[in-house]
C-alpha cells in the first residue's frame, strides 16, 4: 500500500497557498489555524509513515517521470530510510514547535499572514529536499529553502539592513549552489543518472579522482548552504530576520542540510577519502574560527549566529572524520538545544521590546524566570555537560577525531570550552547581576513558553533518549571507534572550565572582562570586529567586481561592443527595412498573394527535392 | 455499382480551395473575406476526411474536428473584430483598413 | 429492392397526409383549449364545433391575393418560407412512430429512414431551422422584421445549446444515436423511461429540454420574434397568403418534431407505461369507451339544440374505435400508435396549456435565462449523469 | 449510384463556391457558402464519415454560418463596389492561382491512380462511437486544448464585441 509521501510536503505547501492568497482577508485566527494546522497535520502524518513502515529498507514513491531525454531520467521520487526519518522527525518537529512560538512572538507585527505562508513554503522546500530520492529533487528543495531564507531574512523589508543581509545571504548561497549544480551536472556526466540508489550503488567503481572531484564540488555547496568557512558570512547577518525565522532556519533546519547532503552523500565521500579530509579541515576551522569571534560579540542573536557556525563545523568534522551518524547526532540535538537559544533569546528580546544588545541586559533571572530556566538548560546541553543531550553527539564527534586524527580532537576540545564560554557569558551578561536597561521586562505568554518547556525537555533528555548512532547504525558503514573515558572527561572538563572562566569574569568580578579585554586589545579588536572578514571580503571580491564591472563591462564591452553592435545591427535592419517595407503595404491582399506564390515555389521545390512520392 | 476514384475527391477539394483562394484575393467585401476562409477550411476538411477513407483510420476525422473547433473560435473572434472595426469607421472595404501601415 | 421503394412511398405517402392534416387540426384543437382556458367558446361556426375551420382557413389563404412588397430582397424573399417549411419537414423523416410491423408481408418499419446519427440529424436540420426566420426577417426589408428576424436567430442560437445538452444526457443512458434503438432501450415500463431510469432519473433534463423546445420554436412564452405589441408580427410581417401559412406550418411541424423528440427520448417512444401482462393494452379500449359512453349520456340529455345529433354521433364514433382496439390484427402496430400519439399529444397540450396562462419574457431576461440557469443547469446534470453511469458500469 | 450522387453534390458544391467568390453581396456569398457546406456533409456521408457530416452542418452551417448572416444582418451590409487597388493582387493572383490547381491536380493524379477508389459503406470506422473513443483517448491533450481555445474565444469576442456596443 503507499504511504502517500507526497502528502508530508504537500500540506504546508497547501497553508502556504491559502495563507499566502487569501491570507490578507482572514483574520488572525483563521491564519493561525491553517499555519499551523497544515505544519502540525504534516508532523503527524510523517509519525504516521514512520511507524507504518519497515524503516530497515529504503521506502521509495514514484510519481511521475519529471524528465526524459533518451537514456537519461529523472522521476520526481520520494524515499523515506532512517536518515530521512530522523531528519523528517527533527524538521517537522521543531518546525511545529516553532510555529506555535510564533504565534506569541509575531502577534504584534505586520505582515502576519506573509510570515506565515513564508514559513509553510519554508517547511515545503525543506521537506522536500529531505524527502528527495535524486540530487534534482533535493536541489529544488535546495534552491527554495534558500528562496524562503532570503524572504523571510528581508521579512522587514522597510529595514536596509534587512535587505541587504538577505540579498548577501541569496547571493553567498549562490556560490555555494554553483559548486553544488557542478557537482550534480558531474554526476550526470559519469553515472548518467541523479537516483540516489543508483548513483550510490555505482559510486564503489568510479575513478577516486571523480569522486574526489564530486565530493569537493558537494562539500563547496554545503560550506555555501550551511555557513561553513569561508562561506559563513552571511548567517550572523541573517539574524536580522524575525526570531523565529533564525530558530527554524538559521539554527535547526536549513543550515543544516548541507550537513544531511553530505552524510547522504556518504558513499561517494567515503571513496574520496581527500574530500574527506578536507571537510574535517574545513569543518575544524570554522568551528575554531567562529567560535573565538563568538568570544566577543555583544548582540545576543550574534553570539548565537556564531554559536550555530561554529557548532555546524563540529558536524562537518563528523563527517569529515567518516562519524556520519555522530553528524547527524548532533545535528539533532544541535536543533533542540540551539532553537531552544534562539527562542529564548527572543523571548528576552520580546521582554525588552526589541533590545538585542546585551549590554542593555543583566539580571532578568527574576523578572523572567521560564526563559531563565529553560535556556539554562539549552546552554548546559551546548556546553556538553553530561547527561545533557549536547554532551553525547559532541563527544561522538570528538572521539571520532580522535580515532581519524588527535590534533582535530585537541583543536575541537578547545572550541568547546570557548563554547562553553560565550555561551555562559551571554547568559551571565543576560540573566545575572544588575538590569542595566531601560525597558520594562515582562515573562512571555504561555504560548511562547510551552514550546521552550517541550525544547527544554529535549535538550535535557534528547542525547540519551534517542541514540541516533544505534539508529542508524545500518544507515552508514559501521566504523569502530573506541570509547575513551579520559578524553570524554578531558572535553568535558573543557566545557565546564569555560563555564567557570565566564563565572568569573561576569559574574564573581565583573570588571575582570575589561581589564582583559584592555590587556590584550589588538587581538580584541580584531575578534570584535570578526577578523575584519566582511572587510576583507569587501576589499578583495566585492570592490573589484563592482569596480571591473563597471569599468571593463558597462562602459567597454556593454557601452563599447554590445551597443555598437546591436546599433550596427538596427541601423543595418533599418537599412534593409527601408527596402523591404515597400511590401509591406498594408493592403492585405497581395500578403495573400506573397503567401500563394510562397507555397507554390514551396510545393515545388520539395516535389523536386523528392519529397513528395 | 460504380464506384467514385478518390483523386475526384481530392481534386474537388483542391477546386474548393482554390476558389477561396481567390475570393481571399479578389473580394474587397471583409465578411465575404472571411466567409473565403472558412471555404478554405472546409476544402481541407474534406481532403481530411478522404485520407481517413483512404487508410482506413478515424484520425482524420478528428483532424476535421478540430478544424472545425478552430474555425468556429476564429469565427467568433473575427466576427467581433469585424464588429469594432465597423463602430469605428463605417466601411466594410478591407482596403479601407489600413491604418496599421502609417 | 423493389418492394423497398415501393413501401418507402407509401409510407412517405401516409406520413406526408396524416402530418399535414395533423398540422391543420393542431390549429383548431389550440384555438379551442385557449379558448377554453380563457372561458369562451372558441371557433364554433364552421362545421360541428367548428370542426371544419381548418379547412375553411386553407381555402382562405390559398385564394387570397399573393402580395410581394416592393423593396423586398426577392430571391430571399421567395425562398425563406420555404425553407422554413422544408427543413420542419426534414425531421420528421427519421422519427419513428412504431415498432417493425409486416405490410404486405414485407417486414418494415413505422418510420421513414432510421439513422445511426438519429438525434444528429433532427439537431442539424433544426439548427439549420433558424435561416428561415432570419432570411424572412432580413429579406423582407423592413425594420420590425429585421429586429424580429435578428431576435428569433439569436434566441434559437442560445436555446440550442442546454438543448442539446440536455438531450446529452438521456443519450448517456440509452449509448445510442439511433432514435429507434433508443426507444428500445426503454422497453418494460415507466420505470425503464429516461425520464426516471437510474442510475440518474433524467427529470431535470426533460425539464429543460421542453423549456428550450418552448423557445426553439418561438411559442409562448418565448414568442419574442412576433411579439406582436413591439414589432407588429416580427419576422413575417411582410409575408401573406400561403408564404404567411408555410411559417405557420412550419411552427407547428417543429412543435409535432420537438415533441415527437422529447417522447422518444424521454418518455419511452411508443412503449406502454407498463407491461401487457398488466393489462396495459385495455386502457385505449378503457379510454375510448369511457369517451363514448360520456358522449352518449351526454347526447340523451343535451344542453343545446345540435347536440342532440352532434353527441350520439361522436360517441358511436368513439364506441367503434373502442372496438377496433379490441382486433387482435391491429393490435401489435396501433397500440403503439396509440401511446406515441397519446404522449405527443399531451406535450403538445402542454404547449397550449402554457401558452394560455404565462405571460411573455423581457428579451434580456429570454437571454439571461438561456446562458445563467438553463446552460449551467443542464452542464450540471450531464456531469452528474456522466459521473453516475461510469460509476455504475 | 455513387458517382451520381458524386457529381450532383460535388457540381453542386462547386457552383455554389464559384457563386460565394464572384457574388457581390456579402449574404448571396452566405447562402451559398451554406450550399457548399450542405453538399460537402453529404460527400462525408458517401465517405462514411457520418458524425462528421452531422457535425458540419451543426457546427458550420448552423452554427458559424448563423454568425456570418447575423453579422451581415447587422452591419446591414450592402453589395460592393467595383474598384480594386491591389494591383498586384489582381495581376499574380490569377496566373498563381491556375498555377496552384495544376501542380495539385498533378500531384494528385500522379499520387492517387484512378484504381483507388470509395464506394458508400468502405468505411464503417466514422460513427460517433469511433469518433468519441479516439477523441476521448489518443486525442485527449489536443481535445482539452481546443476547449480552452473556445474558452478564450468567447472572453475574446464578448470583450471585443461588448466594449464597442456598450
Amino acid at each position: 500500500m503507499p504511504m502517500q509521501l507526497w502528502l508530508i510536503p504537500i500540506l504546508p505547501l497547501a497553508g502556504f497557498l491559502v495563507n499566502g492568497l487569501f491570507g490578507r482577508r482572514f483574520s488572525k485566527g483563521i491564519v493561525n489555524a491553517i499555519a499551523i494546522g497544515s505544519v502540525a497535520l504534516s508532523f503527524a502524518w510523517v509519525v504516521k509513515t514512520l511507524l507504518g513502515l519497515d524503516l530497515d529498507h529504503a521506502y521509495t514513491e514514484r510519481y511521475f517521470t519529471w524528465i526524459q531525454s533518451g537514456a537519461f531520467q529523472v522521476n520526481c521520487e520520494f524515499t523515506v530510510d532512517k536518515l530521512t526519518a530522523v531528519m523528517l522527525l527533527v524538521v517537522t518537529g521543531v518546525g511545529s514547535l516553532i510555529h506555535v512560538y510564533s504565534l506569541g512572538y509575531m502577534a504584534h507585527e505586520g505582515g502576519y499572514y506573509r510570515f506565515f505562508a513564508y514559513l509553510n513554503l519554508f517547511m515545503f522546500f525543506m521537506l522536500t529536499l529531505v524527502l528527495a530520492a535524486n540530487y534534482l529533487v533535493l536541489f529544488v528543495g535546495w534552491e527554495g529553502v534558500g528562496l524562503c531564507s532570503y524572504l523571510l531574512i528581508g521579512f522587514y523589508f522597510d529595514k536596509k539592513v534587512a535587505t541587504d543581509a538577505g540579498n548577501k545571504a541569496f547571493i553567498v548561497n549562490r556560490i555555494g549552489d554553483f559548486g553544488f549544480s557542478l557537482a550534480v551536472f558531474y554526476i550526470v556526466k559519469h553515472f548518467g543518472t541523479l537516483d540516489f540508489k543508483t548513483v550510490f550503488e555505482q559510486a564503489a567503481g568510479k575513478p577516486e579522482g571523480m569522486l574526489t572531484i564530486v565530493g569537493l564540488l558537494l562539500m563547496v555547496g554545503a560550506c555555501g548552504k550551511s555557513a561553513q568557512l569561508p562561506l559563513y558570512v552571511w548567517l550572523p547577518d541573517a539574524m536580522a530576520g524575525p526570531t523565529p525565522v533564525s530558530a527554524l532556519i538559521h539554527a535547526a533546519t536549513m543550515v543544516t542540510a548541507g550537513v544531511y547532503m553530505t552524510a547522504r552523500s556518504w558513499p561517494i565521500l567515503i571513496h574520496a577519502p581527500a574530500a574527506m579530509d578536507a571537510i574535517a579541515v574545513i569543518g575544524i576551522a570554522t568551528a575554531f574560527f567562529a567560535a573565538t569571534i563568538g568570544l566577543a560579540q555583544n548582540d545576543i542573536k550574534k553570539v548565537f549566529a556564531y554559536s550555530t557556525v561554529s557548532q555546524l563545523g563540529y558536524m562537518f568534522v563528523g563527517v569529515g572524520c567518516g562519524a556520519f551518524s555522530a553528524g547527524i547526532y548532533h545535528l539533532m540535538t544541535h536543533a533542540f538545544f540551539k532553537a531552544l537559544l534562539f527562542l529564548g533569546a527572543g523571548s528576552v528580546i520580546h521582554a525588552l521590546s526589541g533590545e538585542q544588545d546585551m549590554r542593555q541586559m543583566g539580571g532578568l533571572r527574576k523578572k523572567v524566570p521560564w526563559t531563565f530556566l529553560t535556556m539554562m538548560c539549552a546552554a548546559v546541553a551546548i556546553a556538553g555537560i553530561p547527561p545533557f543531550a549536547g554532551f553525547f553527539s559532541k563527544d561522538a564527534i570528538l572521539l571520532a577525531a580522535h580515532a581519524h586524527s588527535p590534533w582535530i580532537y585537541w583543536v575541537g576540545t578547545i572550541t568547546a570550552g570557548m563554547t562553553a564560554f560565550y555561551v555562559f557569558r551571554a547568559m551571565f551578561l543576560t540573566f545575572f547581576g544588575e538590569y542595566r536597561g531601560n525597558a520594562q521586562p515582562h515573562e512571555s505568554s504561555p504560548v511562547m513558553l510551552v514550546p521552550l518547556a517541550v525544547l527544554a525537555l529535549l535538550s535535557i533528555g534528547g542525547g540519551f533518549l534517542f541514540r541516533i548512532p544505534e539508529f542508524l547504525g545500518s544507515v552508514f558503514p559501521p566504523r569502530e571507534v573506541p570509547e575513551d573515558g579520559v578524553l570524554m572527561a578531558i572535553s568535558t572538563l573543557a566545557g565546564v572550565a569555560g563555564i567557570a572562566i565566564a563565572w568569573l569574569m561576569y559574574v564573581a568580578k565583573p570588571g575582570m572582562a575589561d581589564a582583559f579585554a584592555g590587556g590584550v586589545k589588538g587581538l580584541y579588536t580584531l575578534v570584535y570586529n570578526k577578523y575584519f572578514v566582511d572587510e576583507i571580503y569587501d576589499a578583495a571580491v566585492v570592490g573589484p567586481l563592482v569596480n571591473g564591472s563597471r569599468e571593463v563591462l558597462s562602459k567597454g564591452v556593454d557601452a563599447g561592443m554590445i551597443d555598437g553592435a546591436a546599433n550596427g545591427v538596427g541601423a543595418r535592419a533599418q537599412d534593409i527595412g527601408g527596402i523591404l517595407r515597400r511590401l509591406q503595404s498594408g493592403d492585405i491582399r497581395s500578403y495573400a498573394t506573397w503567401v500563394l506564390l510562397g507555397s507554390v515555389v514551396a510545393i515545388v521545390a520539395i516535389d523536386l527535392a523528392g519529397g513528395i512520392r | 455499382m460504380a464506384s467514385v476514384p478518390i483523386s475526384w475527391f481530392l481534386t474537388l477539394s483542391a477546386v474548393l480551395f482554390a476558389l477561396g483562394v481567390a475570393g481571399f484575393l479578389f473580394r474587397r467585401n471583409i465578411i465575404t473575406v472571411f466567409m473565403s476562409i472558412e471555404l478554405m477550411l472546409n476544402a481541407v476538411n474534406l481532403s481530411f476526411v478522404t485520407f481517413a477513407y483512404q487508410f482506413k483510420k478515424v484520425d482524420g476525422h478528428l483532424l476535421a474536428l478540430f478544424v472545425m473547433v478552430v474555425a468556429a473560435a476564429e469565427a467568433a473572434v473575427g466576427l467581433a473584430i469585424i464588429l469594432t472595426v465597423f463602430k469605428r469607421r463605417p466601411s466594410l472595404d478591407i482596403d479601407d483598413v489600413n491604418s496599421m501601415k502609417n | 429492392m423493389d418492394s423497398f421503394i415501393v413501401i418507402s412511398l407509401i409510407k412517405v405517402a401516409v406520413v406526408f397526409a396524416v402530418l399535414l392534416t395533423t398540422l391543420a387540426y393542431l390549429q383548431w384543437v389550440e384555438r379551442k383549449v385557449i379558448a377554453h382556458i380563457q372561458v369562451r367558446p372558441g371557433p364554433y361556426r364552421v362545421g360541428p364545433h367548428g370542426l371544419l375551420q381548418p379547412l375553411a382557413d386553407v381555402v382562405k389563404l390559398i385564394t387570397k391575393e399573393d402580395l410581394r412588397p416592393p423593396f423586398v430582397h426577392k430571391a430571399l424573399y421567395l425562398a425563406a418560407p420555404f425553407m422554413a417549411m422544408t427543413l420542419a419537414l426534414m425531421s420528421i423523416c427519421v422519427i419513428p412512430f412504431g415498432p417493425a410491423i409486416h405490410l404486405g408481408g414485407v417486414p418494415t418499419w413505422m418510420q421513414l429512414t432510421d439513422l445511426n446519427i438519429g438525434v444528429l440529424f433532427v439537431l442539424a436540420v433544426s439548427s439549420m431551422g433558424v435561416y428561415g426566420v432570419a432570411f424572412a426577417g432580413w429579406a423582407s426589408n423592413n425594420k420590425y422584421a429585421l429586429l424580429g428576424g435578428l431576435r428569433s436567430s439569436a434566441q434559437m442560437i442560445s436555446y440550442e445549446l442546454p438543448m442539446s445538452i440536455a438531450i446529452a444526457a438521456p443519450l448517456l443512458l440509452s449509448n445510442t444515436l439511433s432514435l429507434r434503438t433508443l426507444v428500445d432501450t426503454q422497453a418494460g415500463g415507466i420505470w425503464h423511461w429516461n425520464v426516471l431510469r437510474g442510475p440518474f432519473p433524467q427529470i431535470v433534463s426533460f425539464v429543460i429540454f421542453l423549456i428550450a423546445a418552448f423557445a426553439e420554436t418561438n411559442r409562448v412564452p418565448f414568442d419574442l420574434p412576433e411579439a406582436e405589441n413591439e414589432l407588429v408580427a416580427g419576422f413575417h410581417t411582410e409575408y401573406s397568403s400561403m408564404k404567411f401559412a408555410s411559417f405557420f406550418m412550419a411552427e407547428y411541424a417543429n412543435m409535432i418534431t420537438v415533441s415527437s423528440m422529447a417522447v422518444l427520448l424521454f418518455l419511452g417512444g411508443w412503449m406502454a407505461p407498463w407491461p401487457a401482462r398488466y393489462g396495459s393494452s385495455v386502457v385505449p379500449v378503457l379510454v375510448f369507451a369511457c369517451a363514448g359512453a360520456i358522449a352518449l349520456y351526454h347526447g340523451i340529455r343535451p344542453a343545446r339544440r345540435r347536440d342532440r345529433y352532434s353527441l350520439p354521433v361522436t360517441g358511436v364514433v368513439f364506441l367503434t374505435v373502442a372496438a377496433v382496439f379490441l382486433l387482435p390484427m391491429v393490435q401489435n402496430w396501433l397500440l403503439p400508435l396509440f401511446w406515441f400519439g397519446a404522449k405527443v399529444g399531451s406535450i403538445l397540450f402542454t404547449f397550449m396549456w402554457v401558452r394560455g396562462t404565462l405571460p411573455r419574457f423581457r428579451y434580456d431576461q429570454l437571454m439571461g435565462f438561456a446562458w445563467k440557469w438553463l446552460f449551467p443547469a443542464a452542464m450540471l446534470n450531464l456531469l452528474v449523469t456522466g459521473f453516475l453511469v461510469a460509476w455504475v458500469s | 449510384m455513387d458517382v451520381i450522387l458524386f457529381l450532383v453534390f460535388a457540381l453542386f458544391a462547386v457552383a455554389c463556391a464559384i457563386n460565394v467568390v464572384v457574388q457581390r453581396h456579402p449574404i448571396t456569398s452566405a447562402i451559398s457558402l451554406i450550399g457548399v457546406m450542405a453538399s460537402l456533409a453529404v460527400l462525408y456521408l458517401l465517405l462514411g464519415a457520418e458524425f462528421i457530416a452531422a457535425a458540419q452542418v451543426i457546427v458550420y452551417a448552423g452554427a458559424i454560418m448563423v454568425l456570418f448572416v447575423f453579422v451581415i444582418m447587422l452591419l446591414n451590409a450592402g453589395a460592393e463596389l467595383r474598384s480594386g487597388r491591389s494591383l498586384m493582387a489582381q495581376a499574380l493572383g490569377v496566373p498563381l492561382l491556375a498555377a496552384l490547381l495544376g501542380i495539385v491536380a498533378f500531384f494528385v493524379q500522379r499520387l492517387f491512380p484512378r484504381e483507388t477508389t470509395t464506394h458508400f459503406g468502405g468505411f464503417t470506422g466514422g460513427g460517433a462511437k469511433e469518433v468519441g473513443r479516439a477523441l476521448f483517448t489518443t486525442y485527449l491533450l489536443p481535445f482539452e486544448a481546443t476547449s480552452i481555445l473556445i474558452l478564450i474565444a468567447i472572453v475574446g469576442a464578448i470583450v471585443l464585441a461588448h466594449k464597442e456596443l456598450d
